[in-house]
């Protein structure tokens, strides 16, 4: 019998566990030479604030050990943009869209959320690791009652449509911003955004990243994002969307054991730009070879007492 | 798309640059002089990104490709510690690519492996009749890559090197000074962004003749989705960023904004 | 002319700016098949607790991408042994010791960091990223309060030696913790300890560690040791000794650019046993070949502004 | 120590399971049966630790080290890959070895490739002019991969097969089980932990005799630094953790905790 890759994920039907990272996959419509993306479980869209933003001085990538770090800047064509064009062509291909939402107040992110749900997405991720200019530049995803105040008022936004908590690991305890955003309304996580990370460029005796700073994403980061979901899995037990250096099988295999119910690849997909296609395929065999049913039968099981 | 490519030749042209050749009739089918691959260098998560590399020339019925490059670290070692036989996972043709149009004039301004593309350039301008100028500038005559096949397409050239042992002895900005630019169509260039930028004065002193550059940046995914390549642009509204991987690489040189 | 490799840390002269870190050199002596220890800046050595440790069940080690993970849980023979047995090995051997100092209540941390300054180590580094047991299993150093404490614990215990806190990046703001030890006393920081991660045994559906979680060391972290020690050196200016994933000579200079007074290597001993000696001599020859002076040219080179 | 030792040769033994040999000469006149390597699979830093490998012979007049290994994850594919005349960075030789005694009766218990350093043990017991017998326990036939060369040493010995394609059919402990263990002063070990534990539950059966299992653990720097590689034996105060690769990878049976 074939596998069941089907997943529910807070309420939604996804054909299989595989979406993308925002970020990493455009707005979906730059994969279309290498993927079907109604293929894809859901294509998670580039983060999107209210207006346009032109992002961050180049360089802005460099390669680390089995990483890369980013300085993008959430560069984006701003909420019309991507409310009248992006989501209704990814709609009219019947592909799932979940849109993640970003802002610098909290007001922005209600807004934002708001015009995305009417846009017709099939739900909200929330990027609370971008800075935000109220609290001075630190991450709203950094204390918890800021990631309440931001995923109540995304919920009072979006009426029943699934909510999403984007965070990282960085700067509070990240079971704790968790519970504080499920309580708020949040339908479940997505885990984990980039770490921090700088990089150096050692002719030129300054960092490599016009922006200094960056995120560090990719297969280095792996330990810490399975770190991340086992918790969150353990503690609160709500739907969670599992990434962090995803690249082959085996990687959305454990993401899975840990607790998490769908996997997001990210940089992946510029290794391999049919990757996610690849990892659906690559899943179905998997689950087929060792004779398990459905991929529920892995969400968690990791945590199972021996 | 990607393709698992067999590579046919591996040949030291000079010290740390070499010539790659690989088995991939799609890509020499479709591949336009400008454009770039995405490449492999390893099997493992170390490296971990596709490396860029120009598209030097194909051979259609050989369905061969042919990337020139050099080893500048890891990424580029592991591509020269290749084998004949061995596979090579890339990805392309890649990005929009010169402009080419036919019975013109075109003046073609080299710097060091900015050679590589221009070469695949200049042999289909000639193909399509065009009359073509080559100004060609390295740092000495061995890092002057490709001029046994220049000469084999019968165009014009010029060299500069900086220590003299070829040509003209300078940079090959200082040569087109000292010789003055022919009256072209459209001049090409590619090479190093101070050499790039350089150029940009010399032809801004001289009236801006229409001018295509090719740029290189840091990719991420080298097909326009990451944002990470961006290039500073004159947009319609006051500065904006471009993609040099799916914008570019080639750009017009008045576009660009040289920080 | 030869570069001259002499620095000066927090008034300690050291021949050379190359350490090891705490943890992943032993007491030194299992390392002298392979290194003369004399030549080394110092020697960190693994972190002491009054009592010895038995350490954590195995599985305790296991690779990640560029990096691994260890769960060792601080196994060592206990402050007397230490103090009685490996530090007067390394003192008769003429060998820097800085002794890592590790405990489950603050007054642990003091009575340790008091014997092994009696019995004459060169320094004192205060690993805070142990499980506190007197704060509910946090660690010491996630808290600006508790490492201050910590920190004006262990300064009182020793007098005027070199009192080096060190920290990870997660839990709380690097620089804001930092400062806190700054103003307790602290000379100087130890940059960064190991990042939390685990790892799934897929076959078997289980952790891959007997503990469950670990400590992410290697190449995989070097992005965010630079980082802090780029945010702390910025913001502080006080001495650092930078560590997290240093494999080559080029990972040395991006340590000292960013801000390091000195560099300890953990993960890349277990990859070559003789690197630190190699980079000792292979900095030398760096240096020589770019016509730089001194290593001091480099320390922080790359916070100027251009 | 670490070398830089020439692959001399790499041998296919079965399915997914190699025989290499290079070039070590220190090596090869220091080691002692049951001592290990650890070996590094990669010039990158993926995968990033070096691996263990028992010894499984050495050729002193030659300067020729051995190992067998299996191919289970990408390090040991990655070594798989290696070819003849490339250079391997091996560390060793490292640990404890087996006790060598003179004149007297052993058993030896290999489990798949636990037979790897019991190999080199037979090799120098037979050297040293004393009579062992060996069980040699595998999957099927073609993974009892020393068969050969243990016959060439003329030592006694019995194989069992899971499916019973050579010899007994059953575990190589339910063979000594069916066979019984004959008189020895010490019976020596290695393979698959649950291999470990069952002889461990039949010699305590029969009165344990002296018997020194060799170990493997995840290990970190093999020697000795880390505590990565922990195992739990009982000590004079109740259990404590020893290192495999500094204490071991040879124990006392008696003394090792099962868990
Ligand atoms: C569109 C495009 C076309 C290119 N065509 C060619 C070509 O035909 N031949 C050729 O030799 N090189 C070409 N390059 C540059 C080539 O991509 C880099 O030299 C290569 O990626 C370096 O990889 P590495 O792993 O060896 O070096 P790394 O270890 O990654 O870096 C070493 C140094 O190389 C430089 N570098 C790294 N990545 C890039 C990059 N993406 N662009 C520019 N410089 C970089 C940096 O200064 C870095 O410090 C091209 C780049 C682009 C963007
Ligand atoms: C002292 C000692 C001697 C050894 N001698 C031999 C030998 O002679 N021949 C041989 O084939 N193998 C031997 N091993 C096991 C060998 O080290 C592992 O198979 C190897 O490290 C796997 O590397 P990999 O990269 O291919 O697999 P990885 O991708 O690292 O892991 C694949 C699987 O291999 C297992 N594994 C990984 N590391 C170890 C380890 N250190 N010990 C045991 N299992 C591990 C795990 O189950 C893991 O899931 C020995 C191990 C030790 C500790
Ligand atoms: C180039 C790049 C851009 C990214 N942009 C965003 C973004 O706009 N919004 C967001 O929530 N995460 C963003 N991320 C983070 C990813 O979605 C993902 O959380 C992270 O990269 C870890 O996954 P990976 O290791 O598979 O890449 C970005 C990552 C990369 C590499
Ligand atoms: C096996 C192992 C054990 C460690 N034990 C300690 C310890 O006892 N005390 C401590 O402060 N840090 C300890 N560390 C952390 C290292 O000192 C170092 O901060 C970290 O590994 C980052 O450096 P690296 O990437 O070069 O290994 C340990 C690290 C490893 C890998
Ligand atoms: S490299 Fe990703 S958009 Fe250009
Ligand atoms: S592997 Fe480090 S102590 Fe054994």
């Amino acid at each position: 019998m074939k596998p069941d890759l089907m997943v529910e994920l807070a309420g939604l039907k996804l054909s299989n566990p595989i979406l993308t990272a925002s970020g990493t996959f455009g707005f979906g419509l730059e994969y279309e030479p290498y993927v079907n993306l109604r293929e894809l479980g859901a294509v998670v869209i580039k983060s999107v604030t209210l207006n346009p933003r032109q992002g961050n001085p180049p360089p802005r990538v460099t390669e680390t050990p089995a990483g890369m770090l980013n300085s993008v800047g959430l560069q984006n064509p701003g909420l019309a943009a991507v409310s009248e064009y992006y989501v209704p062509e990814l709609k009219r291909r019947k592909v799932k869209v979940f849109a993640s939402v970003a802002g610098e107040t909290i007001e922005e992110y209600g807004r934002v959320a708001y015009s995305l749900a009417e846009a017709g997405v099939d739900a909200i991720e929330v990027n609370v690791s971008c800075p935000n200019v109220a609290a001075g530049g630190l991450a709203f995803g950094s204390d918890p009652d800021t990631t309440a105040a931001v995923t109540a008022r995304v919920r009072a936004a979006v009426g029943n449509l699934p909510v999403f908590i984007k965070l990282g690991v960085m700067g509070g305890d990240v079971v704790e911003i968790a519970g504080a955003a499920a309580a708020a309304g949040a339908s479940g996580f997505s885990l984990i955004n980039t770490l921090p990370g700088l990089a150096i460029d050692v002719r030129a005796r300054r960092p490599v990243l016009g922006n200094i700073t960056g995120g560090l994403s990719g297969p280095a980061i792996k330990p810490v994002a399975l770190w991340a979901v086992w918790r969150v899995y353990k503690e609160l037990r709500l739907p969670i969307i599992g990434m962090g250096g995803i690249t082959c099988v085996q990687d959305v295999i454990e993401f899975l054991l840990c607790g998490a119910t769908a996997v997001a690849v990210g940089t992946g997909n510029f290794i391999n730009p049919g990757l996610t296609v690849e990892l659906i395929n690559g899943l179905e065999r998997a689950l087929a070879a060792e004779g398990i049913s459905g991929v529920s039968e892995l969400v968690g099981a990791a945590h199972v007492e021996r | 798309m990607t393709y698992e490519a067999e590579i046919v030749t591996q040949k030291k042209l000079a010290t740390d640059c070499y010539r790659l050749e690989f088995y991939a009739p799609e890509i020499a089918l479709s591949a336009q002089p400008g454009q770039f691959l995405m490449v492999k260098t390893s099997l493992t998560l170390d490296p971990l990104l596709r490396r860029p590399l120009s598209i030097q020339s194909v051979d259609h019925a050989r369905g061969l490709v042919k990337v020139v490059y050099r080893v500048v670290g890891k990424g580029t070692a592991l591509l020269a510690a290749k084998k004949l036989g061995r596979r090579l996972n890339v990805l392309g043709p890649l990005g929009r690519g010169f402009t080419m149009l036919t019975n013109g004039k075109f003046a073609v301004v080299a710097g060091g492996l900015g050679m590589a593309p221009l070469y695949f350039l200049v042999q289909r301008l000639k193909a399509l009749g065009n009359e073509v100028t080559v100004f060609y500038g390295a740092q000495n005559r061995y890092q002057l890559v490709l001029v046994e096949q220049l000469a084999g397409l019968r165009v014009n050239y010029v060299t500069a090197t900086d220590n003299g042992s070829s040509g003209f002895k300078g940079t090959v900005v200082d040569l087109l000074r000292e010789k003055g630019l022919p009256p072209v169509d459209i001049v090409y260039a590619a090479g190093p962004p101070p050499m790039l930028r350089a150029l940009g004065e010399l032809l801004r002193e001289v009236g801006m003749p229409r001018t295509e550059v090719s740029l290189e940046e840091r990719m991420g995914c080298g097909i326009g989705a990451c944002q990470g390549c961006a290039v500073k642009v004159h947009g319609t509204e006051g500065p904006v960023y471009k993609r040099v991987c799916a914008d570019g690489p080639v750009f017009s040189a008045e576009e660009v904004i040289w920080e």
